[in-house]
């Protein structure tokens, strides 16, 4: 089952306070839908302001996304540039 | 007032206009004689974006009036090629991509080529302080002082012919 | 915005009565690159611009004798180009050429640079160092003053209304004299000097400084010619103890202010770098005639 | 498919001249202030004078009845948007705080907001009509230092702000727009197993982008709802979509044409003009330009963020690094929004280490808003981590690079921010920089080395790409993106590669945003990597319809046919003997064969790869004026493929030199009022050709394998060394540590000046 871990603290007010959870799901999408059940709001929160890293290669707005069962998801602030 | 009635040489060419008084040679360039490649980037001398060459003397044509002009004879970015050949120094900024957003380059051409009408053997050094008028933010100045030593080097050789 | 006038005149004769018929505030045009800027800024509001550039004269470099003479819209460009000059004096040369970029020398002439009344001007310094003498035309004819009297406070200069400067005169120098020009910036162009300090000496067969003048640029309201400086020289070989006395001299003489080009503290300590660094040059090149 | 054979490469990779190179260098190319309308109007915007206002009240009667005057634009004009925010631009975007950005409502918040604008028949008159709208201010007091700006009293810009990130929600509201934390290991534990530990506060000023060109557009509004805008921008998809955003316009009534752009670094991600153009044109119903004069840019837009950066690191004597700690306060100007996150992010990514803790804060004051700038974030972290590793080396006596070797992060390091690093070339950079002769030369009196790292992510992000083939077998590529530093060559090289024919075979239009798919900006060091892989895939494509229709012209199937530099070969005897088809000879009978051959890709491109750097700067210290010249500079740097090396090379030396300006002398000086005392290039001083030596670069490739020829971002890590590599280069001449920036010349005589008397000075 992915291991997603949530750096930053934007969200956490959504979690209690958790930032780290096991979450079943193959894509992406199946992730988010999943964590916005447990936490109703977190999927917009990722939606609009995070970008998922799994595996180390950087991710934004990747619904379609593949997961692995030992994928390292990490929820980061979305990333822009200059 | 009435507008000033100005007779010169612009790239060669005979050019009449008329101005008012605090125009600037920028100013009539661009909105009067639609020669859009000089350009404006301070409007106070600093930046030398809008470089042209005036009686064989780079000016920024942002401190120059447009009635100053009148039987001047003025050079801009649009009168440096040969028709459709290319000047040396053109050549080497494209050959050495010496130009990355390319609105400072027009202004470093007409300084470059000034440049080497008046010396085609430039040291790095002495290029480099005749075109510290010449703010570029994009390149570091790197491969546009290569473009115009390796301009000069051209020059030389044709000069030599 | 008000529009503005133009005038181009032939000669002095019509550029005074150019001047003297303005109606509201009329502004002399040489190489303009202090006047259009204040123009574009809105920091002026001439009724009248007079372009002297046309006059017979007012470009040009002349040798007469004892004496150079430079026109007063003469452009920097021909100041460094021009071999009897800059051999006879650097400083000067050095001065002219600092000031701004190679677009600029292309049009920024003495009299623009003097008359703006900056006390940071670069050329001013060397200028007022050769004990320069400048000739004004008005409403009441000629007349002449030292260059150091045209400049009484940032902005402000003694010419009266329709007065403008037709020419330098520019003494040549004596044996063993010569001058340097240094300013300190922070990059190594197009800055307005922090601090500027022109030098001029003139030594006997041993070395010996026997007249000297020392000027700052920046560390006053208006230039300064520091006595005490010319005082520390005089009579001495360049040692560090005359080097000392000069440091100090320089910059007892500052007065300047924090503004966003430098600190009181930092100028008046460059006064005294600059002020051994161009004594030192001067030293050299006057030795070396 | 995939080009990472290098070998086997005929086009990416050599360095052919730029296809808008030659209307670039003979004045032909249309930027932002270029274009003209019939009709056209010349708008001005009218500024406030004050670093915070209230505005009690805009008279704009006199300005409307000055003949010609056509239209007169306030607040009111606009509409009040609602707190939303969204990924439009380069980061999150809060379309209340753009709107009023654009536009002061209620209250000026920095000396140079826009508060009204006016379009005139000529640029004198409406100068003229600025100057005759009435403003009533009601000054309040400012603030424009971060650290005055988070304290117990300050004046607060928004009444309504309470800092995020703390539990519970504050019950006052504070001028700290966000708190943000990171943490990985045991900070504690890390710190009681140092056997050294340094700490220090460094701080950096803001400084601004200062494109050249000054923000410039036309803008068109017709009486039929449809708006056309050609403006300098680093997205016409961003310009439409804030437009629509703040004007309640369609998108499909907006047509955003890119002109060519004179710069950006960042600065051109957001809109200032457009959206206040649009409302003059609206009101007039005439075509109308805007351009800020430089005073106006410099007032009004940028810059980067500048901040306070408290380190403290720990250490085993062996130089192993067992804990870091970081403080970042960083300025967002007058709204929320600086990048202090990415600035977290990036402090240690250049590190394995097993225990950080990082926090941020967000701070507004009273200075123009924000904008990004080349690695938004990254560089101030980085000045002060790598000073502090540099105090670090030189405190244990160990060589800098050898101490960044034995921390370096590397694939499989566990970053501070969450993800395990994979692909990445921070090594080779540090290897390459050992190698280098320039490390090995031996420095004179008053000179002195230093060396720093950075890293920055890189993105990918929405691109579109359309490949169209000729009737003569030319290539036209259509993308999304302006193209800010030769990224129009770059497209045409991919795409010839891909095709197998000549680079002059193929040339590339930035499209507008009616002629293209949805591309995200400029912006990110993510052109060659994102939108190259929607032109690369668009090119693949053509490829296989070339293969059907040489298919069809032999009448045979499509697999039985190989495509190979540029032609059709039936693959293998099997598949029938035929003359190879070229390009052109397909394309002449396209008609023939199904109609036009075309393709578009639209891609959300994913994996962009990290960029890492080191650089080397050598410089020598004027002891008595405090002058500091760069002597020798050369940068090292993971560019995974050099798609056009002379642009690679021109990322890399011009965010040098930009580095450079920000280390030695690029700062805004505000006086006592809160107003900008230094808004030109005169005194705002950006380095100039005869400040510096040629930047030497050495282009380290670590294949990035998510894009089909290994290509990273390569625009934006440059910038993030070269501040500690100039300070540790100063500390290793002088002898004293710069911890404030800019250093300028002043602040380091002073610093000398406290080391020892003066030599020859005054006694």
């Amino acid at each position: 089952m992915p291991h997603v871990t949530m750096t930053g603290i934007a969200a956490r007010r959504l979690t209690g306070g958790l930032t780290e959870f096991d979450v079943e799901a193959d894509t992406v999408r199946r992730l988010i839908t999943e964590l916005d059940r447990r936490y109703p709001g977190l999927g917009q929160q990722i939606d609009e302001s995070m970008a998922i890293a799994i595996d180390g290669e950087i991710f934004q707005d990747a619904y379609l996304e593949k997961l692995r069962p030992e994928s390292e998801v990490v929820l980061i602030p979305k990333i822009g540039g200059g | 007032m009435s507008k000033h009635h100005v007779t010169t040489t612009i790239n060669g060419e005979p050019a009449e206009y008329l101005c008012e008084a605090q125009q600037t040679m920028l100013d009539v360039l661009r909105d009067e004689l639609g020669l859009t490649g000089s350009k404006e980037g301070c409007s106070s001398g600093d930046c030398g974006a809008c470089t042209i060459i005036c009686d064989g003397n780079i000016v920024c044509s942002c401190l120059m009036l447009g009635v100053e002009a009148e039987g001047r004879d003025i050079t801009t970015i649009e009168g440096i090629a040969r028709g459709d050949e290319l000047h040396p120094v053109q050549q080497k900024f494209l050959e050495h991509a010496a130009l990355q957003c390319g609105f400072c380059t027009p202004g470093l051409i007409v300084a470059a080529k000034a440049l080497l009408d008046t010396t085609l053997n430039p040291t790095e050094e002495e290029a480099r302080y005749w075109l510290a008028g010449n703010l570029c933010r994009c390149t570091g100045y790197d491969k546009i002082l290569r473009a115009v030593m390796d301009a000069a080097s051209v020059m030389r050789a044709e000069a030599g012919r | 915005m008000p529009r503005v006038n133009y005038a181009a005149p032939s000669s002095v004769d019509e550029a005074v009565k150019a001047l003297a018929g303005a109606s509201g505030l009329a502004k002399v045009l040489a190489g303009g690159t202090d006047l259009l800027v204040q123009l574009r800024s809105g920091r002026i509001k001439p009724d009248l611009i007079v372009d002297t550039k046309r006059i017979p004269g007012m470009i040009g470099i002349r040798d007469e004798g004892n004496f150079f003479v430079i026109g007063a819209a003469t452009p920097g460009v021909m100041l460094s180009s021009h071999a009897g000059l800059e051999h006879a004096w650097p400083g000067i040369v050095e001065g002219a050429d600092l000031i701004g970029s190679t677009q600029i020398q292309g049009r920024a002439s003495l009299a623009g640079n003097l008359c703006n009344a900056s006390p940071a001007a670069d050329s001013v310094p060397a200028v007022i160092a050769a004990r320069t003498i400048v000739v004004i035309a008005g409403a009441n004819g000629r007349r002449e003053a030292p260059a150091e009297a045209i400049c009484t406070g940032p902005g402000r200069t003694s010419l009266a209304t329709g007065e403008f400067i037709v020419e330098f005169k520019i003494p040549k120098p004596k044996a063993h004299q010569c001058d340097a020009y240094l300013r300190f910036i922070p990059r190594t162009e197009m800055d307005i000097a922090v601090v500027g300090c022109g030098t001029n000496v003139t030594l006997d067969a041993n070395g010996v400084c026997t007249d000297a003048r020392v000027v700052l640029g920046a560390v006053a309201p208006t230039t300064v010619i520091v006595e005490d400086a010319a005082k520390a020289l005089i009579g001495h070989k360049l040692d560090d103890a005359t080097l000392a006395a000069l440091d100090k001299a320089a910059q007892a003489a500052c007065k300047p202010i924090t503004d966003k080009r430098g600190t009181i503290e930092y100028r008046t300590k460059v006064a005294g770098v600059l002020a051994r660094r161009t004594a030192a040059i001067a030293f050299e090149r006057a030795a070396a005639r | 498919m995939s080009y990472l054979d290098k070998a086997a490469l005929k086009v990416v990779g050599t360095r052919p001249i730029r296809p808008d190179g030659v209307d670039k260098v003979i004045g032909r190319a249309s930027f932002g202030a270029d274009m003209t309308m019939p009709g056209m109007l010349w708008g001005k915007v009218k500024r406030s004078p004050h670093a915070h206002a209230r505005i009690t009240k805009i008279d704009t009667s006199k300005a409307e009845k000055l003949n010609g005057v056509l239209a007169v634009v306030t607040a009111a004009d606009f509409p009040n948007i609602p707190n939303e925010e969204a990924f439009v631009g380069e980061g999150p975007m809060n379309f209340r705080d753009l709107s009023r950005n654009c536009m002061a409502r209620d209250k000026a918040l920095y000396d140079g907001h826009a508060v009204a604008a006016v379009a005139a028949t000529s640029s004198a008159i409406a100068e003229e009509a600025v100057d005759l709208i009435e403003v009533e201010y009601e000054v309040l007091p400012h603030v424009i230092d971060v650290e005055e700006a988070m304290a117990d009293g300050a004046p607060l810009l928004h009444d309504d702000m309470f800092t995020q990130g703390i539990e519970p929600k504050p019950e006052k509201p504070s001028n700290v727009a966000k708190r943000i934390t990171f943490t990985k290991g045991d900070i504690a534990k890390g710190f009681a197993e140092a056997e050294l530990v340094i700490e220090r506060k460094y701080s950096t000023q803001p400084v601004h982008q200062a494109y050249i060109e000054p923000h410039a557009c036309v803008v068109s509004y017709g009486s039929d709802g449809q708006c056309t805008v050609f403006s300098s921008s680093q997205g016409q998809f961003m310009v439409r979509a804030y437009c629509a955003k703040l004007l309640g316009i369609d998108m499909a009534n907006i047509r955003a044409i890119p002109a060519e752009i004179g710069g950006g670094f960042g600065g051109k991600t957001l809109v200032y003009l457009e959206p206040v153009a649009l409302a003059l044109s609206k009101k007039c119903g005439r075509p109308v330009k805007l351009v800020m004069s430089r005073e106006e840019v410099f007032r009004g837009t940028g810059p980067a963020a500048g901040g306070v950066i408290e380190v403290k690191i720990g250490a085993k004597k062996s130089g192993r690094i067992v804990a870091a700690e970081l403080v970042l306060k960083y300025q967002a100007g007058a709204f929320a929004g600086s990048p202090v996150g990415p600035g977290c992010m990036c402090a240690f990514a250049m590190y394995d280490l097993d225990n950080v803790h990082i926090t941020g804060y967000d701070v507004v004051s009273n200075r123009p808003k924000v904008a990004a700038y080349r690695a938004p974030g990254a560089p101030n972290s980085s000045y002060g981590v790598e000073s502090c590793v540099d105090e670090l080396a030189r405190e244990l006596g160990i060589d800098p690079l050898a101490l960044r070797e034995m921390n370096a992060a590397r694939d499989g390091t566990k970053t501070p921010y969450g993800p395990t690093l994979v692909n990445v070339g921070y090594i080779p950079t540090l290897e390459a920089a050992k190698n280098h002769e320039h490390y090995k030369t031996k420095l004179g009196p008053n000179q002195g080395r230093g060396v720093a790292s950075g890293f920055w992510f890189n993105i990918g992000g929405e691109s579109s790409a359309s490949v169209h083939v000729n009737e003569d077998g030319t290539v036209a590529v259509v993308e999304g993106n302006p193209d800010i530093g030769g990224s129009r060559a770059s497209m045409a090289m991919m795409a010839a590669e891909v095709l197998g024919i000549p680079y002059e075979k193929v040339r590339p239009v930035v499209g507008d945003t009616a002629s293209i798919g949805f591309t995200f900006l400029t912006g990110g060091s993510r052109v060659t990597f994102a939108t190259g892989m929607a032109v690369t895939q668009a090119a693949e494509k053509v490829v296989e319809q070339l293969k059907s229709r040489a298919a069809a012209i032999w009448d045979i199937s499509p697999e039985a046919v190989e495509w190979k530099d540029g032609k059709a070969f039936p693959a293998g005897s099997n598949a029938g003997s035929f003359e190879p088809l070229s390009l052109a000879d397909i394309a002449v009978k396209s008609g023939r064969t199904g109609g036009p051959i075309t393709a578009e890709v639209s891609i959300n491109a994913q994996g962009a790869g990290p960029g890492f750097a080191t650089h080397i700067c050598d410089v020598e210290v004027d002891r008595e004026t405090g002058h500091v010249k760069i002597l020798r500079y050369t940068a090292v740097q993971d560019v995974g493929r050099a798609i056009h090396p002379s642009y690679v090379e021109g990322q890399m030396q011009g965010g040098v030199t930009q580095g450079i300006g920000w280390a030695l002398n690029e700062e805004y000086i505000y006086d006592k009022n809160g107003r900008l005392d230094n808004p030109g290039f005169l005194d705002y001083r950006v380095p100039v050709a005869s400040d510096l030596p040629m930047i030497e670069t050495v282009m380290v490739e670590v294949p990035n394998p998510r894009h089909p020829f290994g290509a990273r971002g390569v625009g934006e890590v440059p910038i993030v060394p070269p501040m500690a590599a100039v300070a540790n280069a100063i500390a290793d001449a002088i002898g004293t540590r710069m911890r404030d920036l800019p250093m300028s010349p002043p602040k380091i005589r002073a610093a000398l000046d406290e080391q020892e008397p003066p030599r020859l000075a005054a006694e």
